[in-house]
């Protein structure tokens, strides 16, 4: 019955995520943007932490909670300090329109579901169904990155990807074991710090985070 | 008498000493050291193979393997009358050119020196390793190992743009015609056992297959031997190079295709095709009449070798592909007549036209020049050199008794047995190819009177003077000897005619006519004495004692005063050296007469011009039908290929999932 | 204890030149540290062939002939790297292009580097293997943009996000992998165990490891640098210093590839027909003949030298494909001679390009007059690289096309073409910089072409005669991967 | 040293005298011809000799800019054709040295001469000794080919390359058109003309410079030298006849060892040279002087002509 009703609980924090996967790919403004990316991230910590109850996972308790502090605060607070240093809340420009981006989007959630439903099929987990929609954000990251057109909302793009990823482990499989989730987590931290450094460096060498700046290394 | 396997373990020995003496070369000692120790040394190991060769060519064949090489297929090595026949040919020539080298490198700085020397010596390993592979690997090794060192020696100069481009454009055609044997080797494999020569003649191919690695070994050996139109880099690689390198490489080196071809077609395919044959002497005569025609052409006296060189193989060419079709047809004698043609001719042209660049190079030694219009009358001035070249001159003209007549004179004969084939067209195609062949004979002539009477003979044009003297002593051991090979080829043939027959009949298992056999050393008799016969000694006996009684008589006539005086003039007083027919004014004629084939670029003086100069340009059309395009296509496609990188990360990126997207389909 | 030696010792070389890195003396100690890596590798070495395969740090690592293999190589190519390195980096210091600060931040990270490196190879956790590669990423990412130049910066954040990216997909298919993995050998470490997961390969869910191989393919495929996933890597070589770009083509691209086999390993035990084979092959392929084509339109020398790579990694890449013994020592051997070559002809370039003040190759020319040995070292290992015999590289090729002929004789036209294109772009801009007359003048310190030649020699021994020992590790490893 | 060898030697040795004897003759007798056709009084048939009498009496001027080159060249090229006649069967076929050379050999030994008489026009340096020597090697490269295919048709035939064996066979067996035949005789008459320097292709008697290329080959020689060549010149000739001779009238020359035969063989030679020089001269009086590049083309034609044969024949026979 607990079963039942977590699971249940565990899809609607599913749905919530794919839902914020379209938000941040149909957003405008960077700040937003960063909202909602930590409002992610507690969907994730919170339906982490629900297997973890629902299933005894201690472990994944951590993982919930390595998951708070870094994708919810820290990473998000540091996201703000940057933009505020490095002063750049201006709108994001797109490479394609919105509603084109969006459509794009909705097919390749059609697609992820079924790639993903076979193998939900022989899933043992209480959460198998969700399988379907942590590929389906991934590749709506993914699809993130691809259109936007500054630095800031790529890395964004990237770190939701990583979201995406971590419930696809939870969801899927009750969590990685301990050592790698921390690995992972470590690596997220130290990839944000650089993708910090580097706003800085682009920032002083073309004073504008608009990626179309680097565009000179090619093949003419 | 040796037992075959220390005959082959002596041979390896001196190839090995060959790596030795190259690398004996990097010691820091002083020039005078590598020419008066080095070279003679390598002379010496090259006289050792050439007996060596010889006397492999009379013992059964010996395989030896090394504990050297890949894992499963370590290097084979065999000595078997074919390869002893080309051991024989790379150690007679090389022991002339590297004697010859000790005067020719005299003026070489040491460090420079050193390097030629390890090049040079590494050369001629990797060659005798070429003729005495017995598996792809060690073969293929030995193959690039030999461009390789012949390209480094070629860009001796490198500071010269044009010997730069002309080693580059080398280089790409030999790795060009590499792959391609490789291919062919992997199709003769056709699945089941490794790559040994052995396990490649055990290997059972269907026709089509067996053409198939047959075109491919024909287009990769053939880029070596500079077929057409393969042939472009030769003209320019040959006379870039130091003139006994030139002489190794025209000499040998293109020989060394040769003996793939043989190799490949008549050891490991085995079954030979008559329409291969066809296919050998259609690319035979067009090579032959390219080479010889644009020869005429040439005014530098190294590039006009390097076009006969091509001329030669064209006819090595026509002599293998009369025996393929014979032995296509099924008439093993006429077609290991062939074979013999084909090989004497090999040797043949190896020696006398590695003279005729050592001459050149002699020449380009006393004279600095190579460009034969500003040469004239060096026969005063180098009197030996001029006796020596113009043997070799008589020689590559097919002119009777020198060695290039009989090569020719057997050619001739193979193609005299037409008459055996049944299949209508191609009997009646042979006597074509034989015209061809004797088109080219009266060609060369008339290219070689050019040379020899521009170079040689006449008034010196202008900056001829400055010869200083003869050709130094090695230099003349090394013209001479290979002078004497001129003569023996030539003098004794029925000797050379068993040697080959031995090792035609050691590949095909069939050997000439009995009666062709038991003719005595006097007399070469290709099939019966009915039907052809050919004493050059008693032809020479006769036309000596001709000649001498000839003399006696006018001497016994006549008192035999002489008056010496200016040349007729024809009443017009001022008569100067830029009167002589240049090199390009010979030309002319053929000019005329094969204008169509020629790309020229004339410029004629005007009327009144003070200093009239006429200068003409000849090229080559296959530049522009075929490399040319060939690397425009290339530089197209990577234009296009290069769209696929623009610099946008965002389209990086959508490649990426675009890639992960089309795979999770294709899974699905 | 020899593994703990291995990573321990570019670890704790890290932490100190993480605090001394400026100093004078700190290249030397990155050299030392190096070679005490080199060190513990031989040990380990030693004791793998003297009593085979074994794991510790309860199973988190392991060695078997295929990895410890991997882990000399690298050991050494990082120790003869670092003593390039040495003049190398002093001359940028000399003409002011990298300050004290940013000395340091190389020499800790090119310990870090090695670090990862190593415990890629030798971690017997693919979750643990997936966080050391990214790892590996992010410790050259900032030598990449060491020099702060806009083109250096540029290549970096390319280099950066595109790994990421696609090392996410590897990250999504190690879950599924897991995913697969849990049900048979049930939650907990063990199932990402590498050992433990080759044990029952044969029972892991089919449909599942394909996707995963998917995933994995794509994402350290990218690092391998296979056409269309390569983009980030001429750039990178390009625009890092060049010691990094050596390493980055003749160490890390090797340990993607070895990931990727990895994983084949064990898709190739759940699924029958030969799909992830198939699947490397049309990579490997694509990758040859794009990269060739890319080679002959190319006018910086490092980023040239970086499509070569490409090329040699698609080889690669199509021989562990083929599969089968004879494919796999081919695709072993010629991971070797690739990266000795390739690092040995980056040593130069390096050299070179300070020599003359450019990565131009229309502005180098006549290499061997101002320094023969740089300009030798560049015509022979050009060469070596092109697949000229008596080098090595000629031997693996050959064995990879003689194999492809028999097995897959349609691939053949396309690798000999790419080949020939290859020969022809490379050599044909090579040979105007060696020679010719020069435009360049003398180093202000002695380069170090000891390594070059080191490199070279062996292989062109490994063209001539391959040391038995060395056959059978490289059998038992091809045996292995099968 | 059996008797039928010695008998052959005998004749070998007899016959080779005879052709250089009788060789100026025969130039006379084409020149008497010439002026009878072209009603002028015409010279005595022995002037060849007289002329050759008084070069050989003269003082011999040697440009100083020669080499010893040009002094052999005479002797070789005197040499060369006596050779020449030594192997075509004139008188008999059974020659013991004919064997040693065959139709090949002979194409060769006058590509020796002509090679030989270029060189040493080059060897002067002036400006007539290089047009001469070019225009002969022009002449030469497309004669010479075309003489070997005629040669070949008729080795076809008799399945030989040895002359005697040609003739035997030739001659010995029941008449018979053969067409390759005819092409290679017209091939050969052309070959002929050109070799030898006569009308069309060269005329002997000129010194216009702008046409002539024997004479301007031989304008530095003198005395004995220029004796010689003209000696040879005449050897030429009958040489070149007797070629004809045997490949196409082989009819009256003495088989092995018949001396009875010998003064017939005699007699058809006499008659065959007779007609043959008046023919000549007749052609010479028709024919006008071509121009020098028209030459290539007349020879080419001959080139042409013989390979035609060779074809004929095998397209008839298969």
């Amino acid at each position: 019955m607990a079963l039942s009703l977590s699971s249940q609980i565990v899809n609607l924090l599913a749905a919530l995520l794919l839902l914020l996967a379209f938000a941040m790919l149909a957003q405008r403004r960077v700040l937003t943007l960063i909202k909602l990316f930590a409002w992610q991230g507690a969907a994730l910590a919170l339906s982490t932490a629900i297997v973890a109850h629902a299933t005894g996972q201690t472990h994944l308790y951590f993982s919930a909670g390595l998951t708070l502090a870094l994708k919810v605060i820290l990473i998000p607070w540091l996201l703000h300090r940057l933009i505020d240093q490095l002063n750049v809340r201006w709108d994001i420009e797109m490479l394609i329109n919105i509603p084109t981006t969006m459509l794009t989007g909705i097919g390749v959630a059609i697609f992820a579901f079924s790639l993903a439903a076979p193998i939900s099929q022989m899933a043992s987990t209480v959460t198998r169904s969700t399988l379907g929609i942590a590929l389906a954000s991934v590749l709506l990251s993914f699809l993130m990155m691809i259109v936007r057109r500054k630095a800031v909302p790529q890395v964004i793009g990237f770190l939701s990807m990583e979201n995406g990823l971590f419930f696809a482990a939870t969801s899927a499989t009750y969590g990685m074991p301990l050592v790698v989730e921390l690995g992972v987590a470590l690596d997220v931290l130290v990839g944000t710090f650089i993708f910090g450094i580097f706003f800085f460096h682009i920032r002083e060498q073309f004073d504008s985070l608009d990626i179309r700046h680097m565009e000179k290394l090619k093949e003419d | 008498m040796d037992s075959p396997p220390s005959l082959l373990a002596a041979a390896l020995l001196a190839a090995t000493a060959w790596l030795a003496i190259g690398l004996l070369g990097l010691l820091p000692a002083g020039a005078a050291f590598v020419r008066r120790a080095l070279f003679p040394a390598g002379a010496a190991a090259s006289l050792a193979l050439a007996a060596l060769g010889a006397q492999g060519v009379w013992y059964p064949a010996s395989s030896l393997v090394l504990p050297l090489g890949l894992p499963d297929l370590p290097f084979h090595l065999r000595l078997d009358p074919l390869a002893g026949f080309f051991l024989l040919l790379l150690g007679a020539v090389a022991a002339g050119v590297s004697v010859y080298s000790i005067g020719y490198f005299r003026d070489e700085a040491g460090a420079r020196l050193r390097l030629i020397c390890l090049q040079y010596h590494f050369f001629l390993a990797s060659m005798a390793f070429v003729l005495l592979a017995d598996d792809a690997y060690l073969f293929m090794v030995a193959w690039e190992t030999m461009a390789l060192a012949s390209y480094f020696l070629v860009t001796t100069d490198h500071q010269r743009p044009a010997i730069r481009s002309a080693g580059f454009l080398y280089l790409l055609v030999a790795h060009i015609g590499a792959i391609a044997v490789l291919l062919c080797f992997g199709v003769m494999h056709g699945g089941g056992g490794d790559y040994t020569f052995d396990a490649l003649r055990a290997a059972e191919l269907s026709p089509f297959w067996a053409s198939v690695a047959f075109l491919l070994a024909f287009f990769g050996f053939g880029a070596k031997a500079g077929l057409i139109p393969l042939h472009a880099w030769l003209p320019e690689a040959h006379p870039a190079a130091p003139s006994p390198v030139s002489a190794l490489m025209s000499g040998v080196m293109i020989k060394t295709a040769i003996y793939g071809m043989v190799r490949i077609s008549y050891d490991l395919i085995g079954a030979v095709r008559w329409d291969w044959g066809i296919l050998v002497l259609v690319v035979g005569a067009g090579t032959t009449l390219f080479g010889v025609l644009f020869a005429l052409m040439q005014h530098d006296l190294k590039r006009l070798l390097a076009y006969h060189s091509v001329e030669n193989i064209g006819i090595i060419l026509l002599g293998l592909g009369m025996s393929m079709v014979f032995f296509g047809f099924g008439h093993r004698e006429a077609g290991v007549l062939g074979l013999i043609a084909a090989l004497y001719h090999t040797l043949n042209h190896a020696v006398f036209k590695g003279l005729l660049f050592l001459g050149a190079g002699s020449i380009l030694h006393a004279t600095g020049l190579r460009d034969l219009n500003a040469m004239g009358g060096l026969i005063r001035t180098m009197p030996a050199t001029a006796f020596y070249f113009l043997v070799g001159a008589l020689a590559i003209s097919a002119l009777p008794p020198l060695n290039g007549f009989v090569s020719e004179w057997l050619t001739f004969q193979t193609a005299l047995q037409a008459s055996l084939i049944e299949h209508g067209v191609v009997r009646s195609l042979l006597p074509l190819f034989a015209a061809v062949l004797a088109l080219a004979g009266a060609l060369t002539a008339m290219c070689f009177v050019k040379v020899f009477g521009v170079a040689f003979l006449g008034r010196a044009r202008h900056s001829a003077e400055k010869a200083h003297g003869d050709a130094r002593l090695s230099e003349r051991l090394g013209l001479a000897w290979l002078t004497a090979g001129c003569f023996f080829l030539g003098l004794f043939p029925a000797a050379m005619l068993l040697m080959l027959n031995r090792v035609a009949a050691s590949l095909t298992g069939s050997s000439l006519s009995a009666q062709a056999l038991e003719s005595n050393w006097l007399w070469v008799v290709p099939t019966q004495p009915m039907q052809a016969s050919y004493s050059a000694i008693i032809f020479l006996l006769v036309v000596l004692a001709v000649v001498l009684i000839t003399v006696r008589l006018v001497r016994v006539f006549y008192h035999g005063r002489i008056r010496v005086a200016d040349p007729w003039d024809c009443g017009y007083p001022e008569q100067t050296t830029r009167m002589q027919d240049t090199a390009d004014a010979f030309g002319q004629p053929i000019r005329h007469v094969f204008g169509p084939l020629y790309l020229m670029k004339r410029h004629l003086p005007g009327p009144e011009d003070a200093n009239p100069r006429y200068s003409i340009k000849i090229e080559d059309r296959h530049w522009y039908w075929l490399y040319l395009p060939l690397a425009r296509l290339v530089e197209y496609t990577s234009s296009k290929i290069g769209l696929l990188q623009r610099g946008r990360i965002s389209v990086y990126l959508l490649y990426s999932f675009l890639t992960l997207i089309g795979l999770l389909v294709f899974v699905r | 204890m020899e593994i703990a030696l291995v990573l321990g010792v570019p670890l704790a070389g890290a932490m100190v030149l993480a605090a001394f890195g400026q100093r004078s003396w700190a290249p030397e100690v990155n050299a030392l540290a190096s070679l005490g890596t080199l060190i513990a590798a031989a040990l380990l070495t030693g004791r793998v062939i003297a009593d085979g395969p074994m794991t510790a740090l309860n199973e988190q690592v392991f060695v078997d002939p295929f990895n410890v293999f991997l882990v000399a190589l690298t050991a050494f190519v990082a120790f003869t790297t670092a003593l390039f390195s040495r003049p190398y980096m002093r001359t940028e210091e000399h003409h002011k292009r990298v300050n004290s600060a940013r000395l340091r931040l190389y020499h800790s990270m090119y310990q870090l580097f090695s670090f990862t490196m190593l415990l890629t190879l030798l971690s017997n956790n693919v979750g643990m293997l997936w966080v050391a590669m990214e790892g590996a990423t992010l410790s050259t990412v900032l030598l990449v943009s060491l020099y702060r130049t806009p083109a250096s910066l540029e290549a970096a954040w390319k280099y950066f996000i595109l790994c990421s990216v696609g090392i996410a997909q590897a990250l999504f298919g190690t879950i599924l992998l897991y995913f697969a993995a849990e049900k048979v050998l049930g939650p907990g470490g063990n199932a990402l165990l590498w050992t433990h997961l080759h044990e029952v390969r044969g029972e892991l869910e089919p449909t599942v490891l394909s996707l995963a191989f998917v995933f994995l393919l794509v994402g350290y495929g990218t690092k391998v640098g296979l056409v269309p996933l390569h983009n980030w890597l001429p750039d990178a070589h390009a625009e890092g210093p060049t010691p990094i770009s050596a390493v980055l083509s003749g160490l890390l691209l090797n340990v993607a590839l070895y990931a990727v086999v990895r994983s084949k390993v064990l898709v190739d035990g759940a699924l029958e027909r030969n799909f992830s084979g198939g699947l490397m092959m049309g990579f490997g392929l694509l990758s040859v003949v794009v990269a060739a084509f890319f080679l002959s339109r190319q006018k910086d020398i490092k980023r040239m030298f970086a499509y070569s790579s490409i090329e040699h990694m698609g080889i690669m890449t199509f021989a562990f494909g083929m599969g089968g013994p004879v494919a796999a020592f081919a695709g072993l051997l010629h991971m070797t001679v690739h990266s000795l070559t390739k690092s040995a002809i980056f040593f130069t370039v390096g050299h070179a390009t300070q020599a003359s003040g450019t990565q131009d190759m229309a502005s180098i020319r006549g290499l061997i007059q101002q320094s023969p040995t740089i300009g030798w070292g560049l015509a022979l290992g050009t060469l070596a690289i092109l697949g000229m015999p008596p080098f090595g590289v000629f031997t693996s090729e050959f064995m990879i096309l003689t194999t492809a002929m028999r097995q897959h004789a349609w691939a053949t036209p396309f690798l000999l073409l790419a080949l020939g294109v290859a020969f022809a772009a490379i050599f044909g801009k090579v040979q105007p910089m060696v020679f010719g007359e020069t435009t360049a003048q003398r180093l202000t310190h002695p380069p170090a072409l000891v390594p070059v030649f080191v490199h070279l020699a062996i292989v062109l021994l490994l063209g001539l005669y391959i040391p038995p020992y060395l056959v059978d590790w490289y059998r038992q490893a091809a045996a292995f991967i099968g | 040293m059996t008797p039928a060898m010695a008998s052959g030697v005998a004749l070998q040795v007899l016959q080779s005298l005879l052709v250089v004897l009788v060789a100026p003759l025969v130039t006379g007798w084409v020149n008497i011809c010439r002026a009878w056709l072209q009603n002028r009084s015409a010279p005595s048939i022995w002037l060849p000799y007289y002329t050759l009498a008084k070069l050989f009496h003269k003082d011999a001027v040697i440009a100083n800019t020669a080499s010893p080159l040009f002094r052999i060249t005479p002797y070789v090229l005197f040499g060369c054709m006596w050779l020449a006649a030594g192997i075509v069967p004139v008188l008999v076929t059974d020659l013991p040295f004919a064997p040693a050379a065959d139709i090949i050999a002979l194409v060769g030994v006058f590509a020796v001469a002509r090679v030989f008489g270029a060189l040493a026009a080059m060897d002067t340096g002036t400006s007539f000794g290089g047009l001469g020597a070019r225009r002969e090697m022009m002449i030469g490269f497309l004669a010479e080919p075309a003489m070997l295919m005629t040669l070949f048709t008729a080795a076809f035939i008799s399945d030989s390359t040895q002359l005697q064996t040609i003739v035997e066979t030739l001659a010995h067996r029941e008449f018979a058109i053969y067409p390759s035949l005819a092409f290679a005789a017209v091939a050969f008459l052309m070959v002929l003309l050109a070799e030898n320097a006569r009308i069309p292709v060269d005329n002997p008697t000129t010194h216009l410079e702008l046409t002539m290329i024997h004479e301007a080959m031989i304008l530095e020689y003198s005395a004995r030298h220029l004796a010689l060549i003209e000696w040879a010149v005449a050897i030429k000739l009958v040489a070149y006849m007797a070629i004809g001779f045997a490949l196409f009238l082989p009819w009256g020359i003495a088989p092995a060892g018949d001396w009875a035969a010998l003064p017939m063989a005699f007699a058809a030679l006499g008659a065959k040279l007779a007609l043959a020089g008046a023919g000549l001269a007749f052609l010479e009086t028709l024919l006008a002087k071509m121009r020098i590049f028209l030459v290539t083309e007349f020879l080419s034609t001959a080139f042409l002509l013989g390979v035609l044969g060779m074809l004929i024949h095998f397209l008839v026979r298969g």
